[in-house]
């Protein structure tokens, strides 16, 4: 079994070990609304002294627990998986919890926003209704005929893999929102959307496949994708989520001729 | 910009309180709730389709009248009457043309279609926008048709 | 305030809610309260597996399963409701199946399995591959399959509505559950549910501590709102420290890395835990684990500049076993510590992770108001209750199968009770006592500050009731939440607003860790002995004469309003295993 | 909807923006190129007279732009369609659309002499 480099330790890792925080100072920029207060949204300035080891989540945080109370965001994991605190910082959607201030250029004002096209409830506040609409609308569940098995279905590990990607989906918006096509114009499904039908329409065991193509066959599904890859640079579970939806685009061609 | 310590946000025209809320930022043109509609045909497929596959021929179309026009013989020098004249006398030239004008005007035409969709937000100024591209596409694919076939090279 | 009337009411869209909706809808009219959209649910961060006897890749059965979990919950274990769980398990890995998950597949197409930290083949001999998963996010898509089957069934979500009270009226000298409370963040508006059966399913409470794997979110709210309304709180001292948690952050790295093979190393590269663990080495229960690694950092063989933390060692495996089978964690290493585990050691320390006790529960679910009675038309499932199936530690992926049994449990039992009775009269002014609390926090106008008392009781539990504990670092602890409930008194929140006030549910939150840390500690104080997650230096054996039996923890209120805890004990259900020394 | 920062989107949004720039360009230019052509039908001399035009300097300078759009426009969705039809586009689609720019650029150096030569000449006699 061999022993781990512990004599030469790697450069990554004494950095990551090194117990001393040196802290810098930032400044946040954070896009406020407050409905009860002005019907107008205005930039606010935050300065703070963080690690830059530390997560954007984290200085949302601080501002929240030391400066400013009435700042609201939602988050619950802090680590990427559960999907509430996507927003627009410095300009890209990403979670707060995976974009760490070190990443980001601390020597500038970072600027944080809400994503876009969904409406604005307070703060980074959105209303994700629209957005889980989308989602229903196609159906995200396994459709099977016939009947159950006593065991599990039979899959193999090639059709498993088929769509493994698109399972990875944490329902984060971070994809719809950065899509240009949905700013415009909420209809379309968005890439959320398509993402979670592409899910079950690869997957072997499902017979739903079908009726789901038929339904991002509407005029605001998946022909409208510009495939200006937005979605997939910003997806923070690193899905390709634009190859996805092309996938789905030429199951309908092949399935139309 | 304001400095660190503003807790309370400075309220603009009117005073909104928690009872009384102002209006939330709303972005255009919010997706309601609604079952998928039954607006289901295949001519956004066949839209996208026509797109990639127009595409494909006009390169050589395209490409090949910019390359005639612009690059051989002395390039935009030559044009002139006589130089479309002598081109227009052959069919083959006729053709080129022809269809190059037909896909290019269909392509952009459902192109531009595209871009109103996404941009105009309502559903009247669409319709009129709409209607508007479709006349002028028509129009324009008509005359250009009508000029290639009735063309006469004596008419001076 | 409004006021809706439903059948069922479930508090909690995680695993155990959700589960629990689908078996309700289709029988009662159900709706679905909860404080995050039910995908945000920590059901969701699980990584490792669920456990269940399926046989699938090597012998194995229900009872080997069974003696595990007793045998890993250090004998504290209601052994029927343990033989209910293993049993169960099997048909709640194929349900899952069929509904659509999409667990890993060996080469014959069945659902694969691995190897699981105190999993064992014939009582103890060998591990065993019991652990059904999906990648490293079996939880994630466990959350996703029950959320993409409660749309099938058209459940109905009140999402971001925060529960805060519990309705109990007294019908002919019963307390009988009459309904819920609930604040809706969007709007501020107070909610009434009237209900005929109440299914608390609102997870852990991990965030009194300070290195937790847990959410934010993870405030314990449904213990608290138990609690307060004079239901006792069962176990409340055995909470579990995962051994794997990413260095001062907490973020978990799953015991499926050890599974597949990772290995602990201090600072000297030595695989530590065979001295601790002959056997099973690394994998090891994880309260074993953990003290482990905290005597390990003691005797000053921890790793890094400070010495306070070990590795956990995957260099040795393939790369491709890596992207295959770990690759959110390997991620996790990456992103937050920007480390390369292909090539570097992890650091890791132990992190608060589960919490073992919880709103005592029989085996379909119903509360319990005291050792014996029921509460009619009051159910909870998932980590908020205590069956008690985990002891005082629990195993491995037994708790994703916790939530999916006892969650099923609970909503077929609650809605076939609603089915059969009729609502209890709501009290008079039922949301009282939630408006006097949510409008004395926005009105208060006293100094302190929420996030300063809630640093300072992680700091406390952190330092005073974490692995290690003794008489005097539990008193320090009492004295210490004492004195923060105390400044929470004079607690203020600056958002007055009625819109999305997270600050005032914060405040409300940290309420609730409060009375929560001081059940924790005062339970482990009257503990003297040590067993599975609880563990005494001053007492640090087992102590089967004394305390074999569960620890009930009530809110008494004396006639001059000053609170204290009684504390009462209930016997352990022993039927097949008697108890033995625990080796790993 | 107040509109917050530009998004900072990538290669991929970028190019697209530009893509859709240059298809409404062509466009428009394509609706009075035939309205131009149309004159042959009705007068060669007219014809004649606004072929002249396009060969003052300034409308080749135009003209030079004009190639560059169609010639932008053609490349890209070549790579566009190549993104749809084959299932690495995705995967390459940076590749590819430095590819892209990496043609264009040499085709519009390739293009300076034959469209712009005339103007030059015009201007700076030959
Ligand atoms: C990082 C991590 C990894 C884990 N890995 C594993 C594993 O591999 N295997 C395993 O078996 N177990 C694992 N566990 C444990 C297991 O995941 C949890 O115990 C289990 O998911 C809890 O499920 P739950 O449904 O009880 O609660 P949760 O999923 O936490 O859901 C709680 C729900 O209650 C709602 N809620 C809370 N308070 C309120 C309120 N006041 N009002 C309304 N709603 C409320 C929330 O919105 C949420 O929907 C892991 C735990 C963690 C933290
Ligand atoms: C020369 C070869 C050409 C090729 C290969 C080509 C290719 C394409 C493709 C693939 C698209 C679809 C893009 C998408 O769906 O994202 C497109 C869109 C478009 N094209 Fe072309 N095209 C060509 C010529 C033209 C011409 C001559 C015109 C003008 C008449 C034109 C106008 C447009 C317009 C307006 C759009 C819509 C842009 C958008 O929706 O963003 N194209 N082109
Ligand atoms: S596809 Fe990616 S970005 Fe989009 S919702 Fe899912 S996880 Fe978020
Ligand atoms: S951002 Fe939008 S345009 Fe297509 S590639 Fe992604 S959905
Ligand atoms: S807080 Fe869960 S994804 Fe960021």
């Amino acid at each position: 079994m061999s022993t781990p480099t512990l004599e030469k330790h790697s450069d990554a890792l004494d950095a990551a070990e090194s117990g001393a925080s040196h802290l810098i100072t930032v400044t946040l920029r954070i896009r406020r609304f407050n409905s009860e207060v002005s019907d107008e949204a205005n930039w606010i300035d935050y300065q703070l002294d963080i690690d830059p080891k530390e997560r954007v989540l984290d200085a949302l945080h601080k501002v929240k627990w030391e400066i400013d109370g009435t700042l609201t965001f939602r988050r619950s994991c802090a680590h990427g998986i559960c999907g509430s605190d996507a927003m627009r910082i410095n300009g890209r959607n990403r979670l707060a919890c995976k974009t760490l201030i070190k990443d980001i250029n601390p020597e500038k004002p970072i600027t944080v926003e809400p994503i876009k096209g969904l409406t604005v409830l307070k703060d980074l506040v959105v209303d994700m209704d629209p957005f889980f609409q989308a989602y229903r609308d196609v159906m995200p569940f396994l459709i099977t005929k016939g009947n159950e098995p006593t065991r599990e279905r039979l899959q193999s590990p090639e059709d498993r893999e088929r769509f493994d990607d698109t399972t990875k989906c944490i329902l984060c918006a971070a994809c719809t929102s950065s899509c240009p096509v949905f700013w415009n114009d909420g209809q379309y499904f968005g890439p959320a959307a398509i993402v979670n039908a592409h899910r079950f329409i690869f997957d072997s065991r499902d017979e739903g496949g079908e009726q789901r193509l038929e339904i991002l066959n509407d005029k605001d599904g998946v022909w409208r994708c510009r495939t200006t890859f937005n979605c997939t640079d910003a997806c923070p579970r690193g899905i390709e989520v634009t190859k996805a939806i092309q996938e789905v685009k030429r199951a309908l061609i092949t399935r139309r001729f | 910009m304001s400095s660190t310590d503003s807790v309370e946000l400075s309220a603009s025209s009117a005073a909104f309180s928690p009872d009384n809320p102002a209006p939330v930022i709303e972005p255009p043109r919010a997706r309601t709730k609604r079952t998928p509609r039954v607006t289901r045909t295949n001519f956004e497929l066949y839209g996208w389709l026509f797109m990639r596959l127009s595409g494909i021929v006009l390169v050589v179309l395209v490409l090949g009248h910019l390359l005639i026009q612009l690059v051989l013989d002395g390039g935009v020098t030559k044009v002139g009457f006589a130089f479309v004249a002598g081109r227009w006398a052959s069919p083959f030239w006729q053709g080129w043309d022809l269809i190059m004008l037909w896909l290019a005007m269909l392509h952009g035409g459902n192109g531009l279609r595209t871009v109103i969709n996404d941009y105009a937000e309502r559903a009247n100024t669409r319709f009129w926008l709409k209607t508007l591209l479709f006349t002028a596409t028509a129009f324009t694919i008509l005359l250009g048709t009508l000029v290639i076939f009735t063309f006469d090279p004596n008419i001076r | 305030m409004q006021i809706h009337k439903y059948d069922t009411v479930i508090v909690g869209a995680g695993g155990a809610g959700m589960r629990a909706a689908i078996e309700s809808t289709k029988r009662s009219r159900t709706a679905v309260l909860t404080k995050l959209y039910p995908t945000r649910s920590h059901t969701g961060a699980a990584q490792g597996g669920m456990a269940a006897a399926l046989a699938n890749v090597e012998e194995d059965n229900w009872e080997w399963h069974t003696f595990d979990t007793i045998k890993g919950g250090d004998y504290l274990v209601d052994q029927d409701a343990a033989e209910i769980l293993a049993k169960e398990a099997i048909d709640a890995v194929l349900d899952l199946e069929k509904m659509g998950l999409p667990f890993n597949r060996t080469p014959q197409g069945t659902i694969d399995q691995r190897r699981f930290g105190g999993h064992t083949r014939n009582h103890g001999e060998a591990a065993v591959r019991r652990s059904c998963y999906a990648s490293d996010r079996t939880g994630h898509m466990i959350l996703q399959t029950l959320y993409q089957n409660c749309v099938k069934e058209g459940v109905e979500f009140f999402n971001e509505f925060y529960v805060l009270d519990l309705l109990l009226a007294e019908v002919d000298g019963v307390q009988k559950t009459a309904g819920v409370v609930a604040y809706e963040l969007a709007t501020g508006e107070i909610h009434v549910f009237q209900a005929k059966a109440v299914i608390f399913a609102s997870g852990g409470t991990g965030k009194f501590f300070k290195v937790t794997s847990n959410a934010h979110t993870l405030t314990g709210d449904g213990q608290a709102v138990a609690y307060r309304r004079g239901l006792p709180l069962e176990d409340m001292e055995f909470f579990q420290f995962h051994p794997t948690g990413i260095w001062r952050m907490g973020i978990l790295l799953t015991e499926g890395a050890r599974g597949e093979g990772g290995i602990l190393r201090n600072k000297d590269g030595e695989r530590f835990m065979e001295k601790y663990a002959p056997v099973m080495k690394d994998l090891a229960s994880r309260d074993v684990v953990s003290r482990a690694i905290y005597t390990e950092i003691r005797e000053g063989r921890g790793c890094g500049p400070e010495g306070d933390h070990v590795y956990l060692d995957l260099t040795h495996l393939p790369p491709e076993q890596l992207d295959a089978k770990l690759p959110d964690i390997t991620e996790f290493a990456r992103t937050y510590l920007g480390i390369e585990p292909y090539t570097d050691p992890i650091p890791i320390q132990p992190t608060a992770h589960y919490a073992m006790g919880g709103i005592p529960t029989n085996v379909e679910g119903e509360v319990l108001s005291d050792n014996t009675t029921v509460v009619p038309g009051l159910y909870a499932a998932g980590e908020v209750a205590c069956v008690s199936v985990h002891g005082a530690n629990r195993l491995g992926t037994n708790s994703l199968l916790d939530i999916n049994v006892f969650g099923r449990r609970a909503g077929i039992a609650a809605a076939e009770y609603s089915a059969t009775t009729d609502y209890v009269q709501l009290p008079e002014d039922p949301a009282s006592v939630v408006v006097a609390q949510v409008e004395g926090l926005r009105n208060s106008t006293g100094k302190e500050r929420v996030s300063e008392i809630r640093n300072a009781l992680q700091e406390c539990m952190d330092k005073n009731v974490m692995v290690f504990r003794t008489e005097q670092t539990i008193k320090e602890a009492v004295e210490e939440i004492a004195h923060l409930r105390e400044r929470y008194k004079n607690v203020s929140v600056q958002d007055k607003g009625k819109r999305f006030n997270t600050d005032l549910l914060e405040a409300i939150e940290l309420g609730n860790l409060l009375d929560l840390a001081e059940v924790m500690a005062i339970s482990a104080l009257a503990r003297k002995e040590s067993r599975g997650g609880h563990y005494r230096e001053d007492y640090p054996n087992r102590d089967d004469i004394n305390f074999m039996r569960h620890t009930m923890a009530y809110r008494e209120v004396g006639a001059d309003g000053t609170e204290s805890i009684r504390l009462d004990y209930k016997p352990v259900v022993q039927t097949r295993y008697q108890p033995m020394e625990r080796k790993y | 909807m107040p509109a917050g920062t530009l998004y900072r989107g990538r290669e991929g949004m970028w190019s697209w923006v530009a893509h859709r720039v240059t298809g409404v360009l062509i466009f428009f230019f394509l609706f009075v190129h035939v309205l131009d052509t149309a004159l042959v039908r009705v007068s060669p001399e007219d014809y004649d007279k606004v072929v002249a035009t396009y060969k003052q300097p300034i409308v080749s300078l135009l003209e030079y732009g004009l190639v560059a759009a169609i010639l932008f426009h053609a490349l890209n969705g070549l790579r566009v369609i190549a993104v749809d039809f084959w299932s690495k586009g995705p995967k390459y689609q940076k590749q590819m659309l430095w590819t892209v720019m990496g043609v264009w650029i040499v085709l519009m150096l390739g293009a300076i002499y034959p469209v712009l030569g005339h103007a030059a000449r015009v201007l700076f006699g030959s």
